[in-house]
């Protein structure tokens, strides 16, 4: 039994422009101490998909329409508030991409770093001040005992996320949710950042679900990626597979566009058009319009994925009906 | 901090020597003097007076005497009465009211502020906003009688009027609650409307996902992690409100009969009692300047970012 | 923090609920079977220092506390015997004997002597006091110049104590009211030692009517003193007719709004309104009648006109104004506590004295006159500002005459609202066109009205002066025989109603409420209730 | 409080390159509350500046002294006050007054508050110290003196204008608008103090924000940073206070008036009526029911419009 099992997570978001999809229709799951990796454009529904199995997301407008998320036999989407809390912070954590404000302003950094040790019953004041020391020294903060007693703004933001990731690690939950932790970091020390998950993870066997639209921060890391596009999972499997066998025309495209894999000199690519409008939704695959290889059928009837084996699916009708080569 | 305290301290004194000449001065342009009556006295009898009140000095000699020895002057109106000993008999009344009514005003402010502020333009946001106005919209003169009407004639639950009991001087008594409801409702209404401004600001902020992410319940976001920022404009409020409140209200005072100062504040001007009008505005002054020091020292406290400078 | 303070605050509301339940506790069931009288006479007293002071709140609670030469019968005030056990005046009128008792003590036991009163009369007088009312004692020998400082030597006065029980008080004329006035307060007696104690001799606020210090000789003395939340008086054993006096303590609060002290009466905290506020008299008529009472009072409400200042230097734009008035629908519609429309300024009935002149309501008239003054159906009429007093009752009376002006002569006049003091000030310095004003008799005599208006009265302010007029008032004065007085009056009010340089409007009445269970209150012009005969009785039924 | 985008997988679809205030506009719309709160304001407004047009010119003044406190029947729609006035037309000509005395002097506090507030948090310093102590000054100064002097010296001030016309012939007096004006200006001189404090508290937390560290570091002038980056970040509280503002400046209108500045009778504004009112509470409840319904309605229709500008002006909250 996995230790995340997602099926069928649909979020709408009523505004006035209408019922924008954000997320529809999302299965996936994750395995203990597994590494998933979730990739897409703005606004494919990343986000919105994790933050719906916390219950992060603004209700109103957002709203869950359908699904279940198990974990650990409990369903995240259908459990009550008091079950919810329990769970986020200690069995599942999250990092957000923005470290500048993602930190109480207010608050002092030791403070904030053992909250969820307090709020779960975890560790008394005195053990939990000696654990954030030693968190705080396990991501990399120098002078730790010092710069706990400071405030977030007099941290950058290198140090901040790496605040964010004590936090969210101290309680050494099941999952880490980290949501594009390293976007708004310069590259030195995106690197950094993720070489220091990649080690707490190995340290405390916690499965990692990484969301990113850099492919190349999935690809030394995770072990599957879900490839998402208008708020539905258009190719899934493990990340060999992703890489080095894309099916789906929006994954392909998305390889052709990582710049490390072009050969020099050539002009970058990019996917024609825009992302979908996800309040008018499409009586077919959204990506057809944006797809070299769309036929008719793609507008009309909307893909399922399919298993087309070593664990890969993908959601497009072309490829499965095997007259779209790679 | 000590050092930021100090200064401000010192500063105070020029502040205060400006508020005296300028109370001073002004009271003497006024029309009308303190020995004006509905039967008008002789000129001999008025400058009589003058003399007998100092008031045939020259004006900066009669200032230096003001602000050197203003408690023991007597009142002009109250004769039998120093300005010392007006204030230090009614200024407790009114704190105390002020006190009692700033509980409320805080309680009440608060509490509808935060509940409105969860759910922003549903009901769950319209009930506690709109009970809160009720502040606002029935202006105190309206809601004093009208509570007395209720609850004094009707159900015969509080006294009408009066402060501290029959005698007087009991520490707490039924005839404090409708005057410190009245005047309570109306800070309320103006403390929960900032404080819902001010909880709306913070509660869309990212490290309230944060905390919530933490598992931490929602009363816990809300006391530990918003109302800090959330309070801000209201504390920035709460320095010139608190000063209103304890120094006393002139329209709760003079509707529930209370022996407060607040209504000193009105009547001296109107009676030119020079002595007290200075007495009073000098007193008010030292707590308005008190209170927004400590206002600015929460603001600091409260705000990391911010240092004293 | 915050909790804390919530929870206080929580359990202060209940404990002030329940504190508050029940009755009994009520000062006015209280106080009804233990002879406390719980009244208010408005606002705080500024002092109670008879030499200083000069309102009338103070009036009621210096009259319980001291006693003068003779007293007021609680019916029609009527001299009775008060320090002095009897008296006799000289043929001419001139010259008052009074024989005091011999039992009659100050609160610390002294007696009170001929002597009290000549030095209490001395300091009143002396100008280093400035006593504002000193002018009441002007009608005895000497007293003017010595309060001007003219006179130096006080035994030139005409007051004497020919032994310790006996006083005699030369007048420069004969007075017919002079019993009536020396019932005012300055004419009262101080115990001169505790004054000088306190070195209050020659100036106020000395402290010597603190309740700790104050010395009286009343039925009442002073009990405490709070400021603005009351004074209590209690009954004086050791006066001389305390076996009189009913009442065990008397409170007065100072309770300002009239809205306040009908709430105060009715939720059983006070025995009276001391000002029933105008609309509520037809609801007390219907539900409430034997707690009403609506008396005659010895004032008269007016307004003054500038007769120094265009338009009205004009004697017939002033009457074109005052005929154009409808007095009965103001007093019936606008203030409707049964006052008496006046035609004329003094008030009715006093000793012996109802004015022979009215004023004719004709606006037919009024629109002629006006148009004789060069204004024919209001046209090129000035601006007119009407200055009142920052107080409701006059703006309403205010607004309903700038309304009938407007419909009976087609003028637009403004009404110009001033705090108080200003007002004062600018009616002072003469700096109105239409002021309103308001006039209290000092004493039940038509003097007390008719002299204001002489053109050396502080009181006119309005420049109008007229020597006719002067002379009447001057004759008046020395006149003994009082048909003939009363008639110089007559004429006199006959000049000032054809002058008009001021337009009555009514004649006070007093309008408040009592509770019944208050005894012996009678009412009278000069609003006078000697406390010492009020009683208080409980209902049978209760 | 940032200009970052904290949420770009969040359907961001509304923000087609729309400026601020359009899409405040459009988020404004959908507030119901704010809408009709505005709406109500619209007709009020227009009920009371324009409805006159139709009535005769006594609507307000015409004394039927025996129709005293006559309850609300077929001739008098809303009762007769205790001179047997009209309620329903002295309730639209204090509308006008009551109106314009709040809009007016609340903006003119506004103003000033808001600049005053801005400049002295954002300097801070020696800056900040001389302000605000300026402000503790002018709020201890004892307010009934300040209004009689302004009444006195301003009507010399007046009448020395209308000699100085009248000298040369003009006809035009100043008398007639001098006392309004004398209202904004006491009114503005006492409200906007409150509101430069609590301006200076939000502007003195916002200084420190990273984004308006960057426009300094960025060198952009002062002014700009001042209100095209600071104002717009402290409209919420402001905006919360304004309509706060509101009623307390049409509550101090009755209050000066009755001391003899502003409307002088028998021009009636809200607070005089409702003043009147709570007095006859008893014996009259029209006289205090209506008006008083009227400014408690619309004093919710200001708080329900701020409360949407307030959300809609937002960068952070409902995208919706």
């Amino acid at each position: 039994m996995p230790l995340l099992d997602v099926n069928d997570l649909t979020t709408y978001f009523h505004t006035r422009n209408g019922v924008v999809r954000a997320v529809d229709g999302v299965s996936f799951q994750l395995e203990k101490g597994e590494t998933l990796g979730i990739v897409g454009e703005s606004g494919s529904g990343k986000s919105v998909t994790c933050m719906s199995m916390l219950g992060l997301i603004p209700q109103p407008p957002g709203r869950i329409e359908k699904g279940t998320a198990h974990f650990d036999g409990t369903d995240l989407l259908h459990c009550s508030q008091k079950e919810l809390q329990t769970i986020r912070g200690r069995r599942i954590a999250m990092i957000f991409q923005d470290p500048m404000t993602s930190l109480n302003p207010y608050l002092r950094i030791e403070d904030q770093l053992i909250e969820p040790l307090l709020i779960h019953e975890l560790a008394d004041k005195q053990s939990a001040r000696q654990q954030a020391l030693a968190m705080l020294d396990a991501v990399g903060i120098q002078d730790a005992a010092s710069r706990i007693r400071g405030y977030p703004h007099e941290f950058s933001g290198g140090m901040r996320q790496r605040v964010m990731i004590a936090m969210a690690l101290i309680t050494k939950p099941d999952v880490l949710i980290a949501d594009e932790p390293t976007t708004a970091l310069d590259v030195t020390v995106q690197a950094q950042i993720l070489e220091l998950i990649k080690k707490e993870q190995q340290e405390l066997g916690t499965a990692v679900i990484l969301i990113t639209h850099d492919l190349g921060v999935v690809s030394g890391f995770c072990d599957r990626i879900n490839v998402m596009y208008g708020g539905k999972i258009v190719e899934s499997g493990p990340t060999k597979e992703i890489f080095y066998n894309p099916q789906h025309p929006y994954n392909r495209a998305l390889q052709n566009s990582i710049p490390a894999l072009q050969a020099k000199g050539k002009e970058l690519y990019t996917i024609p058009g825009m992302p979908p409008d996800m309040s008018k939704p499409s009586a077919g695959c959204s990506f057809a319009p944006r797809c070299e290889h769309a036929t008719d059928l793609c507008t009309s009837k909307p893909p399922e994925l399919q298993d087309i084996g070593k664990a890969h699916t993908t959601a497009c009708l072309r490829v499965q009906g095997e007259n779209l080569k790679p | 901090m000590l050092k930021f305290i100090l200064r401000r301290v010192l500063e105070t004194i020029p502040v205060l020597l400006c508020v005296a000449a300028m109370t001073f001065f002004m009271c003497r342009l006024a029309p009308g003097g303190p020995f004006d009556e509905d039967k008008q006295v002789t000129a001999e009898v008025r400058e009589l007076l003058n003399k007998q009140f100092n008031l045939d000095q020259p004006l900066h000699k009669q200032f230096i005497q003001y602000i050197t020895h203003l408690p023991t002057l007597q009142s002009f109106k109250y004769p039998n009465r120093t300005v010392g000993e007006i204030i230090s008999q009614k200024f407790p009344v009114s704190a105390k009211l002020g006190f009692f009514a700033m509980c409320i005003a805080l309680g009440l402010g608060i509490l509808f502020g935060v509940i409105a502020s969860l759910r922003p333009n549903t009901y769950i946001d319209y009930i506690p906003s709109s009970l809160a106005m009720i502040g606002i919209c029935l202006p105190t003169f309206v809601m004093g009688p009208l509570l007395m009407l209720v609850f004094s004639l009707k159900l015969g639950w509080f006294p009408a009027t009066g402060w501290g009991g029959f005698s007087g001087d009991q520490f707490f008594a039924s005839d404090m609650v409708l005057p410190s409801v009245t005047l309570g409702f109306f800070y309320a209404a103006y403390i929960s409307r900032l404080t819902r401004g001010g909880m709306l600001d913070i509660l869309t902020q990212d490290y309230i996902r944060t905390a919530k992410a933490k598992g931490a319940s929602g009363l816990r976001v809300i006391v530990k992690h918003s109302l800090r920022g959330g309070l801000l404009p209201v504390i920035s409020f709460m320095g010139p409100a608190v000063a209103g409140l304890i120094a006393g209200s002139f329209v709760i005072e003079t509707i529930f009969a209370i022996p407060g100062l607040g209504q000193d504040f009105v009547k001296s001007a109107f009676n030119r009692d020079y002595t007290l009008v200075l007495g009073v505005v000098m007193f008010y002054a030292t707590l308005i300047i008190l209170l927004n020091l400590i206002v600015d020292i929460l603001q600091v406290t409260l705000n990391p970012k911010l240092k004293f400078d | 923090m915050t909790n804390r303070i919530l929870t206080g605050g929580a359990l202060g509301l209940l404990v002030g609920v329940l504190a508050g339940c029940g009755p009994g506790n009520k000062p006015v069931d209280q106080g009804t079977p233990n002879k406390v009288l719980n009244i208010t006479v408005g606002t705080e007293p500024e002092d109670i220092d008879p030499h200083v002071v000069t309102g009338v709140p103070e009036h009621h609670i210096i009259v319980a506390l001291t006693e003068g030469l003779v007293a007021e019968d609680p019916v029609d005030l009527h001299p009775v015997p008060g320090t002095a056990e009897r008296w006799e005046a000289s043929d001419d009128g001139t010259v008052y004997t009074f024989h005091l008792r011999g039992n009659a003590k100050w609160t610390n036991g002294d007696p009170v002597t001929a002597d009290d009163f000549v030095q209490s009369f001395k300091r009143i007088l002396t100008p280093a006091l400035a006593s504002k009312y000193s002018y009441m004692l002007f009608v005895m020998k000497g007293a003017e110049d010595y309060s001007l400082g003219k006179l130096k030597d006080f035994s030139e006065v005409g007051v004497k104590a020919i032994d310790e029980r006996t006083l005699e008080i030369t007048l420069n004329s004969p007075t017919p009211y002079f019993l009536s006035l020396i019932n005012h307060y300055t004419w009262f007696p101080v115990h001169i030692a505790t004054v000088a104690k306190h070195d209050g001799l020659t100036r106020r606020g000395s402290g010597w009517t603190k309740p700790e210090n104050f010395v009286s000789n009343g039925a009442f003395k002073l009990k405490s003193w709070k400021l603005g939340r009351k004074i209590v008086v209690e009954k004086n054993p050791d006066y001389w007719d305390a076996a009189t006096t009913k009442l065990d303590e008397i409170h007065f609060y100072p309770i300002e709004l009239e809205t306040t002290q009908e709430n105060a009466f009715r939720g059983g905290q006070l025995h009276n309104i001391y000002n029933l506020h105008i609309d509520k008299i037809a609801t007390y008529k219907k539900e409430h009648p034997d707690e009403l009472r609506i008396k005659p009072h010895l004032a008269s409400y007016f307004y003054r006109f500038n007769v120094t200042k265009k338009p009205c230097d004009d004697v017939r734009v002033r009457k074109a104004l005052a005929m154009a008035l409808d007095r009965g629908s103001i007093t019936k519609n606008v203030t409707k506590g049964e006052q008496m429309p006046a035609l004329f300024y003094t008030p009715p009935g006093v000793a012996g004295y109802t004015a022979r002149a009215r004023i004719e309501e004709n606006v037919e008239k009024a629109r002629q006159l006006l148009a004789e003054a060069g204004y024919p159906d209001g046209k090129g009429f000035p601006s007119l500002e009407l200055l009142y007093n920052t107080t409701e009752g006059h703006r309403i009376i205010a607004e309903a005459i700038q309304q009938m002006w407007k419909k009976n002569l087609n003028i637009d006049i403004t009404l110009q609202n001033q705090e108080w003091k200003v007002y004062l000030d600018r009616q002072r310095e003469m700096d109105y066109q239409i002021s309103r004003a308001g006039w209290t008799g000092d004493y039940p005599d038509p003097n007390t009205f008719l002299d204001m208006w002489t053109s050396w009265s502080q009181q006119n302010q309005t420049g109008w002066a007229r020597d006719d007029y002067d002379a009447l008032i001057r004759k008046a004065a020395v006149t003994q025989d009082p048909e003939a007085r009363l008639e110089l009056f007559q004429q006199a009010e006959e000049i000032l109603m054809d002058e008009v340089p001021i337009l009555p409007i009514y004649i006070y009445t007093r309008v408040y409420a009592l509770n019944p269970a208050v005894k012996n209150w009678h009412a009278n012009v000069l609003d006078h209730h000697p406390w010492k005969h009020l009683d208080l009785e409980v209902k049978a039924d209760e | 409080m940032n200009d970052t985008p904290t949420r770009p997988d969040a359907p961001d679809t509304a923000e087609k390159g729309e400026s601020l205030w359009v899409g405040a506009w459009y988020r404004l719309r959908k507030n119901k509350m704010a809408l009709a709160g505005g709406v109500f304001i619209l007709l009020l407004a227009g009920l009371s500046f324009i409805g006159p047009f139709f009535l005769e010119g006594d609507y307000y003044t015409n004394t039927v002294l025996e129709d005293k406190l006559t309850a609300p029947d077929a001739e008098y729609t809303l009762g007769t006050d205790h001179l047997g006035r009209d309620q329903l037309g002295r309730i639209i000509k204090g509308g006008q007054i009551s109106l314009l005395v709040g809009l007016v002097a609340t903006f003119v506090s506004l103003t000033i508050g808001i600049g005053y507030g801005t400049i002295s948090g954002y300097f801070g310093g020696k800056i900040d110290s001389v302000m605000m102590r300026i402000v503790d000054i002018l709020y201890s100064l004892p307010f009934v003196i300040f209004v009689i002097l302004l009444m006195v010296f301003a009507k010399d001030l007046g009448d020395s204008i209308d000699e100085w016309f009248r000298a040369r012939g003009s006809e035009f007096s100043i008398s007639g608008q001098w006392n309004m004006l004398l209202l904004f200006v006491a009114i503005g001189a006492v409200e906007w103090l409150t509101m430069a404090r609590i301006v200076r508290g939000q502007v003195m937390s916002l200084r420190r924000q990273e984004f308006i560290e960057a426009c300094i570091s960025l060198g952009l002038p002062t002014h700009r940073i001042l209100f095209r980056h600071m104002v717009p970040n402290i409209l919420g509280p402001v905006i919360v206070y304004t309509t706060l503002t509101i009623p307390a400046v049409m509550l101090l209108e009755a209050f000066l008036s009755f001391l003899g500045l502003g409307v002088q009778p028998p021009t009636p504004s809200w607070g005089l009526l409702i003043k009147d009112g709570a007095d006859r509470m008893r014996e009259a409840w029209w006289m205090l029911v209506f008006p008083g319904a009227l400014f408690a309605i619309t004093l919710f229709s200001f708080n329900f419009v701020g409360d949407g500008l307030r959300d809609a002006l937002d960068p952070k909250t409902s995208k919706d």
